[in-house]
């Protein structure tokens, strides 16, 4: 007990201790971005292929990228990923809505085990995490990984293999789970013969990234870099050890679990989502983030903290005093790094709303961005133990799961992917009011769901703790706020078919005249 | 930050740490050579059973963890003492869930040790709890004309039988309901039993 | 900032007033956050003592006597220990002056301390008193041997009368109530001492109406005949409330009005005060319109003057026909004596 | 590739050239004070709880050894709690209803007689010090850990018997082995005789003839009929129950029979239960009561709800006044045994089950109290109460036998 207390303690002292370091170190400029790199961000060489002094690339912090062919490079593995991740986008949330909707009509589509609830739910999980969020942020890695490092993806064909392999193993998973070979964790369904799959596509996905890192042209890494970099090493790591089949038993598996799937939240979606929003964001607007320094601690304060937070979904339940209570501090943590990402970000977007206006994109990715300071402290929050009381076990963690996964990530990678689809293909969305509507279908979707289910996981939890109200009672009153949620889910349903289609116009052939198809540069 | 090797480097030892603290030293602690007096392996029976309680996604809505007194009324909802690690000696995979969208579990065969109940359970809940929301099972069942020898016959209340012939259950069904049954921990906690004490009343605590 | 240059010019000049305001937003929630979780998790850690959690108890406004662990260990504890165990179980720890079924927490409930259930602690500094009962001055020993004689029936007991005079009985007994008052008042009246007041009402009483509420709220316990109920080793568990097993006619529960405010200030058990006044009042008529022991004072007597002598004036139905049965007669004397060995 | 074709409709439009870059602004002060403040609360709460927590442990631990009996009560504390109620703290017991210990030839005997009437228990009658008393007394050998029963069968030899041999565990568990299958003694004409120990003149036993269970009603408690389970395939087969499915051993017919309807009528709500009396008869409902009254299983209760024990045994025996509840017992029985069909035994009756009907009454969903008395009760009692007490009861001795017909003869002109 003792030697566990310290430990304890010891891991405490040890984050709170680096991040002293950190803060001392860059207020003594030990960190401090390297002026000369930061200006002079070409190679003496580089400025040969400038043909005229009039392009942006002679500007310091400006680089053509499709002038260097770095875009078409990365153009047809990202596309690729892009198209299957939105289809199982579309099919994952489909499976979703089947599942919230089968939550109030028990009865419909009981006839399969295939469709059971159990099932449809799990389906739902899988492609969204491993079909859609991880493809496409795989995607947007490989397209800005090369910008900001000034140098064409390295061996673009391993991508395709990768990918390849990625979607035929989430293919079977889905097969699998959908007959009923999983591996019966949450997160980690997919039958682990078939994670050695993924896991070779991750090397497939890894390879070009860290080839292309090494080649680079510049010396600095912008922050999109780091974050991108350490979440490939991170989840390949999670990913391989909570996979380890044979290994895990009991209630050490169930922590092994949890520290698993809590950390694809913090150590693998989160770097996605808050890398792109932080190459996005100052590239749409055209400004810089507010401080090297504060995004420092948005980065390493997220390492220390977020990595140690997973076991707080075991709060109350058969595993050491010692590790919930390490958990609930490390959650209540996350505000240091949570607030440093909002400065950086928001006082960008604030000091530039206009661009919102401007930029359909923008919105998608602020907005995700902004998704990411209320999860964050939501979850901060929610991991203390008199509120984790009340919301454990209900739906009110369901609604926190999609803040973070959807409405943060999912969105902020709308907004990415349709940045960068007009620059991979050359061509313009023809119906930018149908990017409009996607973006209001998901955003009042995910307000009727989001809220639907924090207040009706509340009064399910407040009832499930009241030894004098029947069981009976939690599940009745919540009937309506699931029927609410399926109401919020459709919408968001909606919205992704809506994605689809615009993803599909503009990469599909356009027979349209060339006037109208291309808009003449300034 | 200028380099990648020194990145990547304090990034997995960072994880490598949080590894050691969230998934070695408990899983040190929790280890047990033995199991808990009182606690048996499952049946062959029961095992096939559990795979099919896993297939079938139950935990998505079924925790198997009783809470402590001081935190929740798990006890006089009749779910059971507050389980500690050493209760899931034979788990694997593990289903300790985090949702109760239906009632905690692990007890279930002793608060509920009717095999005929849990048939007619699972074949339609609403036959029972017409406010329940969990999925009906027909699947794992057959309506036959007339029962076999060696059938087991599912009791239904009137208006949820078939219009004609009776419901049978499958294998898998009587498989799933043994494993049902066998969750029983009810057994004393072992005194060197883990779990979360985060939330007994701090009173005199000096 | 050398970059800028003309073509940054064209864009929208940066906000600076915006950008503030959104920095001061961030810094406002983020701090309005932590104190939100530090208060929190201050809370929990039980460090904000005016936030813990309120006492289940509601303190009465009544005295507060001494819990069973207060008793001291010592001669004079264990005496008030044998004065609780006659207290609590008179029949057997007084076994040769108890000639009915009843024992003194019967009427006294909470073991002597209940407000408004005649408690002990407001008893004792009552007495030396002077009582028209038996126009004289009252210890408290005087005062308990009233309660053998009437309340528990002492004349159909083994001995036939109450403890003598100095008794142990009376000794452990006292201890007992000495002890319950422990920082109580001397000769004061007490808040909550004695039984109350019912006021009259206008209908007065009437045994008839007081069979119905008899049966609604009384039966459950005391039994459709009012003889009690007992557990399977023949031990009463409720009461009885006439009969033979119950107080004598001299006794001050044999009085409608001393029943009435007993009854609804104590019954039913956990539910005092239900009752309606013109309720107690039936009730109490109802129960005191049957026959018991007869009065132990009567003696050779006619039943007629044992009333005008003790019970002229007072709302009893000794010595008066109900339903044309002249009561105070007496339940038939026991073939032997109570609690006697077969 | 195409070269740079993207609309810039704007001129405000930010160039598509721009790189995103990090200035050089050094950290905003409120951010390093949220770290400090973080920092220092987070170390003082790990500082705070770590305590707490290692303590938190030590006492779960605590309690787990005296809900399993593992720690051993001397034997004074043990016959306060468990004998007391009865024979009372002087052992004088309760005239003509429990007899006394004090200077009872049985007692006299020593340790082996009082262990082995602990574990065996009395029904019929019997004589002490002249006195006869109709002996109902309870198996304790569900209840008690051999280390208790020689433990208390030593004390009570010792302090009211004068006889100071000192009973071993290991002959209490001899004993126990040897008597766990002979039922309980038939009055105290049937300890004489089993034992062949001189007791004075004990009153002849005169045993009563059980009724058959009728087939019927047979199939229907254990084999179900239609759309019905059977009772005991959650009952158990005894009527013992577990957890918040309640023992019926013991219970009076009349209270089960009053139940069952009342169930039907939704007086008291319970899905299980609705589907299970939809088809019964009346005759059914009574034949149900009269058979599950006449049954004597050991108890299979345990305190097991994490509640305080003292306090349930205050709650049970004092009441607690300040919140107008009153003991148990003095409705239900001095020792839980029950009292007619309006009060039903609780002594070994599952915690969990206890404290969710309490729970009920208070939820309101159990509506059947006469004069809401346990609507009251319950409402005023908290959830830890709730469990203390319900705790408290499960670690009681179950009902003896001989209440089923008494009471339903008592209970009969209601």
């Amino acid at each position: 007990m003792v030697t566990m207390g310290l430990l304890l303690a010891l891991s405490f002292v040890v984050s709170l201790l680096a991040l002293a370091f950190l803060i001392w170190a860059i207020s003594n400029k030990q960190v401090a971005p390297d002026q000369h790199d930061a200006r002079v961000i070409f190679e003496p060489g580089d400025e040969g292929h400038v043909d005229s002094g009039e392009t942006a690339t002679s500007r310091p912090y400006h680089f053509d990228t499709v002038r260097s062919g770095i875009d078409a490079v990365s153009t047809r593995p990202v596309a690729v990923l892009l198209i299957a991740a939105t289809v199982w986008l579309v099919i994952g949330s489909v499976f979703g809505l089947v599942a919230s909707l089968k939550l109030h009509w028990p009865d419909w589509l009981s006839d399969h085990a295939a469709l059971t609830f159990g099932r449809v739910r799990t389906l739902h999980l899988n492609l969204v995490i491993y079909g859609w969020l991880s493809q496409v942020g795989i995607a947007a890695m490989i397209w800005v990984l090369p910008r900001i490092f000034h140098t064409p993806l390295r061996a673009p064909r391993l991508p395709l293999i990768g990918a390849a392999l990625w979607n035929a193993a989430v293919l079977l998973g889905a097969i699998a789970i959908a007959n009923g070979w999983t591996d019966g964790e949450e997160w980690l369904e997919i039958p682990w013969q078939l994670d050695l799959v993924l896991a070779l596509a991750g090397v497939f996905f890894m390879v070009p990234l860290i080839k292309t890192t090494l080649a680079r042209q510049v010396h600095h890494i912008y922050v999109t870099g780091w974050y991108f970099l350490a979440g490939i090493l991170w989840f390949p790591c999670l990913f391989v050890i909570a996979n380890l089949p044979y290994v895990h038993s009991g209630v050490e598996e169930a922590t092994v679990n949890w520290w698993f799937a809590h950390n694809v939240l913090g150590l693998w979606l989160t770097p996605i989502g808050v890398g792109t929003a932080y190459y996005f964001i100052p590239k749409i607007i055209g400004k810089p983030v507010f401080s090297y320094a504060v995004s420092l601690i948005g980065f390493w304060g997220l390492a220390l903290f977020y990595s140690q937070v997973g076991i707080h979904h075991l709060i109350g339940g058969p595993v050491p005093t010692w590790v919930a209570t390490l958990s609930v501090v490390h959650s209540v943590m996350m505000f240091i790094p949570v607030i440093a990402v909002a400065i950086n970000q928001h006082i960008t977007v604030g000091q530039n709303l206009w661009a919102l206006k401007e930029s359909l994109p923008l919105r998608f990715i602020a907005f995700g961005a902004l998704m990411y300071t209320m999860a964050s402290f939501q979850g901060s929050i929610e991991a203390l133990r008199s509120v984790n009381s009340v919301t454990h076990f209900t739906h009110y963690t369901v609604g926190h799961a999609h803040l973070g996964a959807y409405a943060f990530v999912t969105i902020t990678m709308f907004g990415a992917v349709y940045h960068m689809l007009p620059r991979m293909t050359g061509r313009v969305f023809r119906w930018p009011a149908l990017i409009n509507a996607h973006f209001w279908l998901v955003v009042i979707g995910f307000a009727i769901y989001f809220f639907g289910l924090s207040i009706g996981g509340w009064l399910q939890g407040l009832a499930m703790l009241d030894g004098t109200r029947p069981f009976s009672e939690s599940v009745i009153l919540t009937k309506p706020y699931l029927e609410a949620r399926s109401v919020g889910g459709a919408l968001m349903t909606l919205g992704h078919l809506v994605f689809a289609f615009n993803v599909a116009s503009i990469l599909l052939p356009q027979r349209v005249p060339e006037s109208v198809r291309t808009v003449p540069a300034e | 930050m200028n380099n990648y090797l020194p990145l990547s480097i304090i990034s997995l030892g960072i994880l490598a740490f949080a590894t050691l603290m969230l998934v070695i030293a408990p899983g040190i602690e929790m280890a047990r050579p033995e199991p808990p007096a009182g606690l048996r392996p499952y049946t062959a029976e029961e095992q096939r059973g559990r795979d099919v309680y896993v297939s079938m996604g139950c935990l998505y809505c079924h925790s198997q963890q009783p809470r402590a007194p001081e935190q929740a009324p798990d006890g006089e909802r009749g779910w059971g003492r507050p389980s500690v690690s050493a209760d899931y000696f034979y788990d694997s995979p593990h289903q300790l869930g985090t949702m109760r969208t239906g009632p905690d579990l692990l007890n279930v065969g002793a608060r509920l040790p009717s095999e005929s109940w849990h048939l007619t359970h699972l074949y339609q809940p609403r036959a029972i709890f017409d406010w329940s929301i969990m999925p009906a099972y027909p699947f794992l069942f057959e309506v036959k004309a007339k029962a076999e020898e060696g059938d087991v016959v599912v009791a239904l209340p009137p208006g949820f039988a078939p219009a004609e012939g009776v419901v049978v259950a499958s294998q898998e069904a009587l498989d799933l309901t043994a494993y049902l049954l066998s969750l029983d921990r009810t057994y004393p906690a072992p005194e060197d039993g883990i779990r979360d004490d985060g939330y007994r009343p701090r009173g005199d605590a000096e | 900032m050398s970059h800028e240059t003309e073509k940054d010019a064209r864009a929208k000049p940066t906000n600076p007033r915006k950008g503030r305001y959104v920095k001061h937003l961030i810094y406002a929630g983020g701090a309005t956050l932590i104190l939100a979780a530090t208060g929190a998790l201050l809370y929990e850690s039980g460090l904000i003592p005016g936030l813990e959690r309120p006492d289940q108890t509601v303190a009465s406004g009544y005295f507060q006597a001494p819990g069973n662990d207060q008793i001291p260990d010592s001669p004079f504890g264990e005496s008030v220990r044998r004065g609780q165990a006659i207290f609590m179980n008179t029949a057997t720890n007084a076994s040769d002056h108890v000639g009915n079924g009843l024992s003194c927490a019967n009427c006294h409930l909470g073991e002597g301390r209940q407000p408004y259930s005649a408690p002990m602690w407001a008893a004792w500094g009552r007495y030396p008193q002077y009582r028209a009962k038996n126009d004289q001055i009252n210890t408290m020993e005087d005062r308990v041997m009233g309660c053998f004689t009437f309340s528990m029936n002492a004349q159909h007991s083994v001995s036939g009368e109450p403890p003598p005079h100095g008794d142990d009985i009376y000794r452990d007994l006292q201890s007992y109530f000495y002890w319950l008052a422990s920082g109580a008042p001397n000769n004061t009246e007490m808040e909550g001492g004695g039984f109350g007041n019912v006021p009259k009402t206008e209908l007065g009483y009437s045994p008839e109406r007081g069979q119905e509420v008899f049966a609604a709220n009384c039966a459950v316990c005391h039994a459709g005949d009012g003889q009690g109920q007992q557990d399977l080793n023949g031990r009463y568990v409720f009461p009885p409330l006439w009969g033979p097993n119950s107080y004598n006619w001299g006794a001050g529960m044999a009085r409608i009005n001393t029943a009435a405010a007993f009854i609804q200030n104590n019954m039913p058990l956990s539910q005092p005060g239900t009752l309606t006044d013109q309720e107690a009042w039936d009730v109490a008529a109802y129960i005191n319109s049957f026959e018991r022991p007869k009065d132990a004072r009567q003696g050779d007597m006619t039943i007629e003057e044992t009333r005008q002598l003790f019970h002229d004036g007072d709302d009893i139905y000794y010595g008066q026909e109900v339903n044309g049965v002249l009561l105070g007669v007496g339940t038939p004397d026991p073939e032997r004596p109570v609690g006697a060995p077969e | 590739m195409t070269a740079d074709r993207r609309p810039q409709r704007d001129p405000r439009h930010p160039d598509e050239h721009f790189e995103p870059y990090e200035l050089d602004a050094s950290i905003p002060w409120p951010l390093l004070g949220i770290a400090v403040a973080l920092g220092v609360w987070g170390a003082a709460t790990l500082f705070d709880t770590r305590r707490h927590e290692e303590r938190a442990q030590v006492e779960r631990i605590e309690d787990t050894r005296l809900a399993t009996g593992q720690a051993v009560e001397p034997g004074h504390a043990l016959f306060e709690a468990s004998c007391a109620t009865c024979h009372q703290s002087n052992g004088l017991g309760i005239r003509r209803a429990v007899p006394p210990l004090a200077g009872s030839p049985f007692v006299q005997h020593g340790p082996e007689l009082v262990a082995n009437i602990m574990l065996r228990g009395i029904d019929g009658p019997i004589r002490v010090n002249d006195a006869l008393y109709d002996g109902h007394m309870p198996s304790f050998a569900s209840v008690f850990t051999d280390v208790e029963v020689a433990e208390l069968a030593s004390y009570v030899a010792a302090r009211w018997g004068e006889n100071d041999r000192v009973l071993e565990a290991a002959e209490a568990a001899e004993l126990r082995g040897r008597v766990s299958d002979l039922g309980s003694f038939r009055g105290g004409a049937g300890v004489a005789e089993d034992t062949g120990l001189a007791l004075g003149d004990q009153p002849p036993f005169a045993s009563g003839t059980l009724q058959p269970v009728a087939p019927e009603i047979s199939a229907l408690i254990f084999e179900g009929r239609g759309g019905q389970w059977s009772c005991a395939s959650c009952h158990g087969d005894l009527g013992q129950g577990r957890e918040n499915t309640p023992r019926l051993a013991g219970l009076p017919a009349d209270y089960i029979r009053k139940q069952l309807h009342d169930f039907a009528a939704g007086r008291r709500l319970n899905e299980s239960m609705a589907v299970v009396v939809a088809e019964l008869t009346d005759e059914e409902k009574q034949a149900l009561g009269a058979y599950y009254s006449g049954l004597r299983v050991p108890s299979n209760a345990r305190p097991d709800l994490g509640g305080d024990l003292e306090r349930g045994e205050q709650l049970a025996r004092e009441g607690d006044w300040s919140l107008t509840v009153p003991s148990c017992f003095s409705c239900h029985g001095p020792s839980g045994f029950g009292v007619a069909p309006e009060f039903p035994p609780l002594a070994a009756q599952h915690a969990a089950y206890t404290a969710s009907q309490l729970a009920a009454w208070a939820g309101g969903q159990r509506t059947n109290s006469s004069l809401d008395l346990m609507e009251h009760i319950s409402s005023a009692l908290s959830a830890a109460d709730r469990r203390s007490v319900a705790d408290y009861l499960a670690s009681l001795p179950p009902v003896p036998a001989g209440t089923g017909d008494t009471l339903a003869a008592q209970g009969e002109d209601r």
